[in-house]
């Protein structure tokens, strides 16, 4: 094991117990979150959704499960449940969808994890997790017959996207329905940023879990992100004036 | 004309008409684009099992199953590598049956897993890392950059530009606010009382320039996209038009 | 119904996450090892998984088949399609003339026409954009994206020209040295949520999967 | 009852007495979930989808029961996943699923779960106010009992009916953000639900006191909240109001013009959401006559969306119940000024959801009919026209790029010094709809690296990667002569993804097992690439991809293996600002870059070899034309929009 090794382990598992302090602290001094605006109308429009009957659709993207572009499906799967305990009530309870067959799986527990947690279990269908098409853009080229079918008025798009996100997306303003749209990818966040209403930049996309009323630990992960933002800052700063000084890095 | 000349142009005017078909969705959704669209997702997912299967379950778990027989269980690594994921693909599998889903718990937390593993080893080692240490330019006009061959006041100017970037846009993403700074924006305007006129500029300054500077580089790649999907609009439209001729073609030459 | 079992999904996926991810940043053989059988293992059950997932297409689109709803012929096209596909790919291969001939038919010219509707789609959507969102971002972004546009495709008038050629030139600094600043910026925010949005998993606070 | 026979034209009811309407409406907010869900403000969501879930957990589960004259056929015939199923056991199923909702809240940090179990709401999850939770978890506890005796001896089928018209106490706590009678209420109801109730309405007005006076005590807790809500959002009352609700307090008494004020400002921020600067002034003011008329159009079928839901199918009086059997009511233990109070919640409530009716009608109304996609149609004529007629016509031709970008001379010296003889790995990492782009792109270098005898494996990590390949290559192999399996032969699939792809860079050999298009058997085997063991035994590496996620796996996750070797991308135009960094770090991990149509027509030039690129610049450069005008248009025409609008403001 090298130096660098331990440097990389010791980061780690400092983040990790920041993270565990941050969230216990979560209690005692709430994280105050700033305005973010996508998220600010994001549950009056799924409230209104499900008053209307209208139908919240929320996709985890085109990437993998067990790829390095799952965490914002991961994001995702969370604010998916969310959302499923607030409408699993309604009569159109919402639907997810994905273009990977693991993320729809995920899709599928995560709503089943809601509806049982709700006590709605036998108003599970499986088909509310479902994968559209098994590539990018047959996943896109399938939108528009859930969004029309289902009278989707909240369409959500958290996870993975390549350029075919501004498809899916444009799709949802076609329909007129309240259009968020976030992806790791940030070319497709370009796209989103005109296809989109409301558009999640960088690392907005992971957070929408705690913009969603989310745990304590998705909260104080917030903290972290901001701390450790701070941190990568200075370390930027210091090391251009050490480079300028010479010093190798 | 052959058989094989047939199918040939029975392909291409399949993909024309199928071309056209899609393409119709820019003035509107319509049965056509559906039509098309649905056979696509069809031919799509069809393809993709197919390959999952001879790519990957099929040289993976049952071509060495199939080989070792029973006695499969003898061995320690086939156990390891082909037995465990079997296992595992029928646990996976048994969600299909939604009493016996609850097993199927299992090899969604692996995956889950495996990818949050594989998320924070990459995202750290793969991008953290490598570009903070890129981020640290040497402000030292003797400096040259390696690709680009740029020396002097030109390439400190550039690194310079590329530090503001880099730090405002970071700055950009502040998430949360002190004590009563909940929902509270990034920045504001703040009136400055110069001697001549008040002027109000925004405030704090870096995340302000963190956005033009996002805003700035998701234009940068837009156009890129629109140039890119751009190029592959003309080639539809290039072999709509060539399809058109071999079609006539092989029609004055069917008879 | 908060069965132990939902805890040991939590704790096994803590225990993978961990050794993956423990191999990313110790080189020990024998974590590497671990690791890369975990990562095998993901890798087939990603491939069961999408079989999983053509069964849920299967099931979905074979309801609205079964209930008459309302464009149920797409989806029994669909169903044939996908059946057709992937059993002729199971017989003859996906690599047989059968199946690239669906492929180069059917599959790829339908994408290449999706990906050339972005075209209108990001036209339209850019267009708009400035007078949709009054701020300055958005002129920012409409201003950036025409340099680029400008500095990229050849002109009819002027091409070659000097003019053109300083477009050019600006282009390249424009996309190479604003945008890397704000790129950089962009691509460390997006790693720094996702480590996070790891770690939360990892710590099993996250647990999406299994009820 | 009567109310199915006197629709929202009769204002009057013979069995109802006068309200029917405002109480036919009064019904919907609290049989919908929705109005659960609108009162509290965003900023209690955990409450309300606490209270969301147990309030509707009954009436979730009922549309078994309902008539099979009663339309649950919309919800069936858009999905099969939302139509009802279950028999009538759903008694049964809702008190497991009450219980069942007493497990330790989701998503939490791990000790907490110990705290957190005995909680009877997932409230305590969201961290937040534990104090009041504290107090509905006394309240709860301390109702069931009492209720209890008085239900299962006097009334055995009563629950139903309540429970499927979430009365009052249901909906008086909407308007508050606590939930401790509804908290309460299904508690006691699922508690002790008789396993067959028939959905039967007159025991309802007896079983009144009970949990009426349980609704009592519990909102003299919430006194307080009254007057904070209404003074919260009285000030962004729009002056619209008036007009706006003049129809209603027509039919309510007067104090009831107080209370428009909460619903009608409710939703600022939503009603900026819905229609951002979409209504101009004039319809703004016209708004609320054509829209209320509008909500009472649409006011049946919404009851019937609501009675699907409910056991009582029919009973839209139901709720009736609520002010005709309170107000006798009223004298007992200081209901008076509670029970005026929660008339006006629940008339609130009824403003509320009025108001965010109009809402979705002014959003969805106005645009909806408004305008045909002119502009759509404009741009696909404009860019199918301008990119067809250079291929057509002959078209204008577009003058060639005269000079070379700087990194392609790095790349082309870097396929002249490749090792002979050493095979290079090209990857094809792109989805089958880009092939228009980046085979135009990548066909120059292709093109060159067969010029010099390398031999090609290609490999792809998507499972459309190897015929794409096969497209690319063989078309250019055609060209010179090149032989399969021994001047290029495909590894195939690399099933994994991104993942996989660290696994292919330590092990190739093991993570592919066979080739694409080949005569069968390990490809590895083949003359071409019987010396490749590892990564580092190809001469060099070309990735052609179209996503920035795919090319940094590359890029880094190879880095370790490729000991030296030139990593060579050819990206989509979008892709490459993404890839730079890595090109132009002091450490290069990428040494070349290709990218873009005019580079590879530069290169074409270079080979002397024109290619696809050249075939498509003219449409490429007239398309680029047409979008270039779009959006200074665009850009010019916006601003002008804003400037007129800000000397407007």
């Amino acid at each position: 094991m090298t130096v660098q090794d331990w440097l990389t382990m010791a980061v780690l598992l400092a983040l990790a117990a920041a993270l565990v302090v941050l969230a216990l602290a979560e209690r005692r001094w709430p994280t105050k979150l700033r305005r973010v605006a996508a998220f600010a109308a994001l549950d009056s429009a799924i409230e209104r959704a499900v008053e209307a009957g209208e139908r919240v659709h929320l996709s985890l993207g085109t990437g993998s499960l067990i790829g390095s572009d799952c965490a914002p499906a991961l994001a995702g799967a969370m604010a998916l449940a969310k959302i499923a305990e607030a409408t699993t009530m309604s009569d159109r309870p919402v639907v997810a969808s994905a273009g990977d067959g693991a993320l729809a799986v995920l899709a599928q527990d995560a709503l089943r994890g809601a509806y049982a947690r709700t006590g709605a279990k036998e108003h599970y269908r499986a088909t509310t997790g479902r994968m559209l098409g098994p590539t990018p853009f047959s996943y896109a080229a399938a939108l528009p017959v859930i969004l029309s079918s289902e009278k989707v008025s909240v369409h959500l798009l958290i996870g993975s996207f390549g350029a075919e996100g501004a498809l899916a997306a444009e799709m949802g303003e076609r329909q007129r329905a309240y259009v968020l749209a976030g992806s790791d990818d940030i070319q497709t966040q370009a796209l989103f940023f005109t296809t989109a209403e409301h558009v999640l930049v960088g690392e907005e996309v992971f957070v929408s879990g705690a913009y969603l009323q989310g745990t304590a630990m998705q909260r104080a992960s917030l903290r972290l992100q901001d701390l450790v933002r701070l941190a990568l800052v200075a370390a930027i700063l210091a090391g251009t004036i050490l480079a300028t000084l010479g010093v190798a890095l | 004309m052959t058989d094989a000349a047939l199918l040939e142009l029975i392909g291409t005017a399949v993909a024309a008409l199928l071309t056209i078909m899609v393409l119709s969705y820019a003035l509107g959704d319509n049965a056509f684009f559906r039509l098309a669209a649905y056979l696509f997702i069809g031919v799509a997912a069809g393809y993709a099992g197919a390959v999952a299967w001879h790519d990957v379950l099929e040289p993976r778990l049952i071509a060495p199953l199939l080989a070792a027989g029973p006695a499969i269980v003898n061995d320690s690594t086939q156990l390891v590598q082909v037995v465990a994921p079997i296992l595992l693909v029928i646990l996976l599998l048994s969600k299909v049956a939604p009493t016996m889903g609850r097993l199927g718990g299992l090899p969604v937390a692996l995956m889950v897993g495996v990818g949050a593993g594989v998320v924070v080893g990459g995202a750290i080692t793969g991008t953290l890392v490598p570009q903070t240490l890129a981020a640290m330019g040497s402000l030292n006009p003797a400096g040259v950059a390696p690709q680009t061959g740029e020396t002097g006041l030109e390439r400190l100017v550039n690194v310079l530009i590329v530090l503001l970037g880099t730090v405002s846009t970071l700055s950009y993403f502040r998430l949360t606010g002190r004590g009563d700074q909940a929902d509270s924006a990034r920045y504001g305007m703040r009136p400055i009382r110069t001697p001549i006129v008040t002027i109000s500029i925004p405030w704090p300054i870096l995340p302000f320039l963190g956005e033009m500077f996002i805003a700035l580089t998701f234009g940068v790649m837009f156009a890129g996209a629109l140039s890119a999907v751009i190029l592959v609009l003309v080639e539809r439209l290039q072999f709509l038009a060539g399809a058109g001729n071999i079609i006539l073609g092989g029609l004055l030459a069917a008879p | 119904m908060r069965s132990g079992l939902h805890f040991l999904w939590t704790a096994l996926a803590i225990l993978f996450g961990t050794l993956v991810l423990a191999g990313y940043v110790l080189d020990s053989p024998a974590l590497q090892s671990i690791r890369s059988l975990l990562m095998q293992w993901a890798v087939i059950l990603a491939a069961a998984a999408l079989l999983l997932g053509l069964v849920n297409m299967l099931s979905v689109h074979w309801n609205k088949v079964g209930a008459q709803e309302k464009g149920w012929p797409y989806s029994a096209l669909l169903l044939l399609a996908l059946l057709a596909t992937f059993i002729l790919g199971l017989v003859f291969g996906p690599d047989s003339s059968l199946l690239s001939a669906l492929f180069n038919d059917i599959q790829q010219p339908v994408e290449a026409s999706l990906v050339a509707l972005l075209a209108v789609t990001l036209t339209v959507a850019g267009f708009r954009l400035v007078a949709r969102r009054r701020n300055l971002a958005s002129v920012v972004f409409a201003v950036s994206a025409l340099i680029v546009l400008l500095g990229t495709g050849p002109w009819l008038v002027g091409g070659n020209g000097s003019f053109f050629l300083t477009m050019g030139e600006l282009r390249a600094w424009w996309s190479q040295v604003w945008a890397a600043g704000g790129a950089r910026g962009l691509l460390l925010g997006v790693a720094l949520g996702a480590t996070v949005t790891g770690l939360r998993v990892l710590l099993g606070s996250d647990r999406p999967y299994g009820d | 009852m009567c109310s199915t026979l006197n629709l929202e034209e009769a204002e009057t009811c013979k069995l109802c007495g006068s309200r029917l309407k405002p109480t036919g409406r009064l019904g919907t907010p609290s049989e919908e979930p929705g109005s659960q869900m609108r009162l509290p403000s965003t900023g209690e969501l955990p409450p309300w989808l606490a209270r969301l879930r147990k309030d509707v957990t009954g009436r979730g589960n009922l549309p078994p029961d309902l008539p099979p004259g009663e339309p649950s056929a919309p919800d069936s015939e858009e999905l099969p996943l939302s139509t009802p199923e279950g028999g009538p056991d759903w008694l049964g199923r809702m008190r497991q699923a009450e219980s069942e909702d007493e497990g330790p809240p989701e998503g939490e940090v791990p000790d907490w779960i110990a705290k957190a179990a005995p909680a009877p709401s997932p409230a305590p999850a969201e961290g937040e106010v534990p104090a009041w939770l504290a107090r509905i978890r006394a309240k709860a506890e301390a109702e069931a009992p009492i209720q209890e005796t008085p239900e299962q001896e006097a009334w055995p089928s009563p629950a139903a009916p309540e429970e499927a018209t979430p009365p009052p106490a249901p909906s008086s706590p909407d308007l508050i953000p606590e939930p401790p009678a509804t908290l309460g209420i299904p508690d006691w109801l699922l508690g002790n639900r008789p396993e067959d109730s028939p959905a039967a309405p007159e025991p309802e007005a007896p079983s009144q006191p009970s949990w009426l006076t349980v609704s009592d005590s519990d909102t003299t807790g919430k006194l307080p909240h009254v007057p904070a809500l209404i003074l919260d959002e009285a000030g962004a009352l729009p002056p619209v109001r008036d007009e706006e609700l003049g129809p209603i307090s027509v039919e309510v008494p007067d104090w009831m013009t107080e209370l428009q004020a909460p619903p009608t400002a409710a939703p600022p921020e939503a009603r900026s959401n819905l229609a951002p600067a979409t209504l101009p002034a004039w319809l703004e003011a016209m708004r609320p006559v054509e829209t209320f008329r509008s909500v009472v159009e649409i006011e049946p079928e919404e009851d019937q969306t609501v009675e699907a839901a409910g056991p009582l199918a029919g009973l839209r009086g139901v709720l009736l119940a609520e002010p005709v059997m309170a107000m006798p009511r009223m004298p007992t233990v200081g209901g008076g000024r509670l029970e005026v109070t929660e008339r006006q919640f629940a008339q609130a409530e009824l403003l509320h959801r009025l108001v965010e009716e109009e809402q979705r009608e002014a959003k969805a109304r106005p645009q909806a009919r408004a305008r045909p996609p002119l502009l759509r149609w404009l741009v696909s004529i404009v860019l199918f026209v301008a990119a067809a007629v250079p291929t057509f016509a002959g078209g204008p031709a577009f003058p060639l790029p005269l000079l070379q970008p700087r990194e392609l001379d790095v790349l082309a010296s870097l396929v002249d010094g490749a090792p002979a003889g050493q095979p290079v790995l090209v990857v094809f990492d792109y989805e089958a709809g880009y092939a228009g782009e980046l085979e135009a792109v990548a066909g120059p270098l292709i093109d060159h690296l067969m010029n010099r005898g390398l031999p090609l494996a290609t490999l792809s990590t998507r499972p459309t990667g190897p015929p794409l390949a096969e497209r690319l290559v063989a078309q250019v192999a055609a060209r010179h002569g090149a032989v399969r399996q021994e001047a290029f032969l495909h590894l195939g699939y690399l099933s994994g993804g991104p993942t996989a792809v660290q696994l292919f860079a330590a092990a190739p050999t093991q993570a592919v097992f066979r080739g694409y298009l080949g005569p069968g058997g390990s490809p590895w085997l083949e003359p071409m690439l019987q010396r490749v063991h590892a990564l580092s035994d190809f001469g060099m590496v070309v990735v052609i991809t179209t996503g920035t996620e795919i090319a940094r796996v590359w890029a880094e996750q190879t880095q370790p293996w490729l000991a030296g070797r030139p990593l060579v991308m050819v990206l989509s135009a979008g892709a490459e600002p993404m890839v730079r960094p890595y090109y132009e770090a002091l450490q290069p991990k990428v040494q070349g870059i290709l990218s873009g149509l005019p580079a590879a027509v530069a290169y074409e030039l270079r080979l002397a070899a024109p290619g696809i690129a050249q075939t498509r610049w003219n449409g490429f450069g007239l398309g680029l034309t047409g979008v270039e005008g779009f959006l200074i248009i665009g850009l010019l025409y916006g601003i002008v929009a804003w400037v007129l609008r800000g000397r407007g403001a």
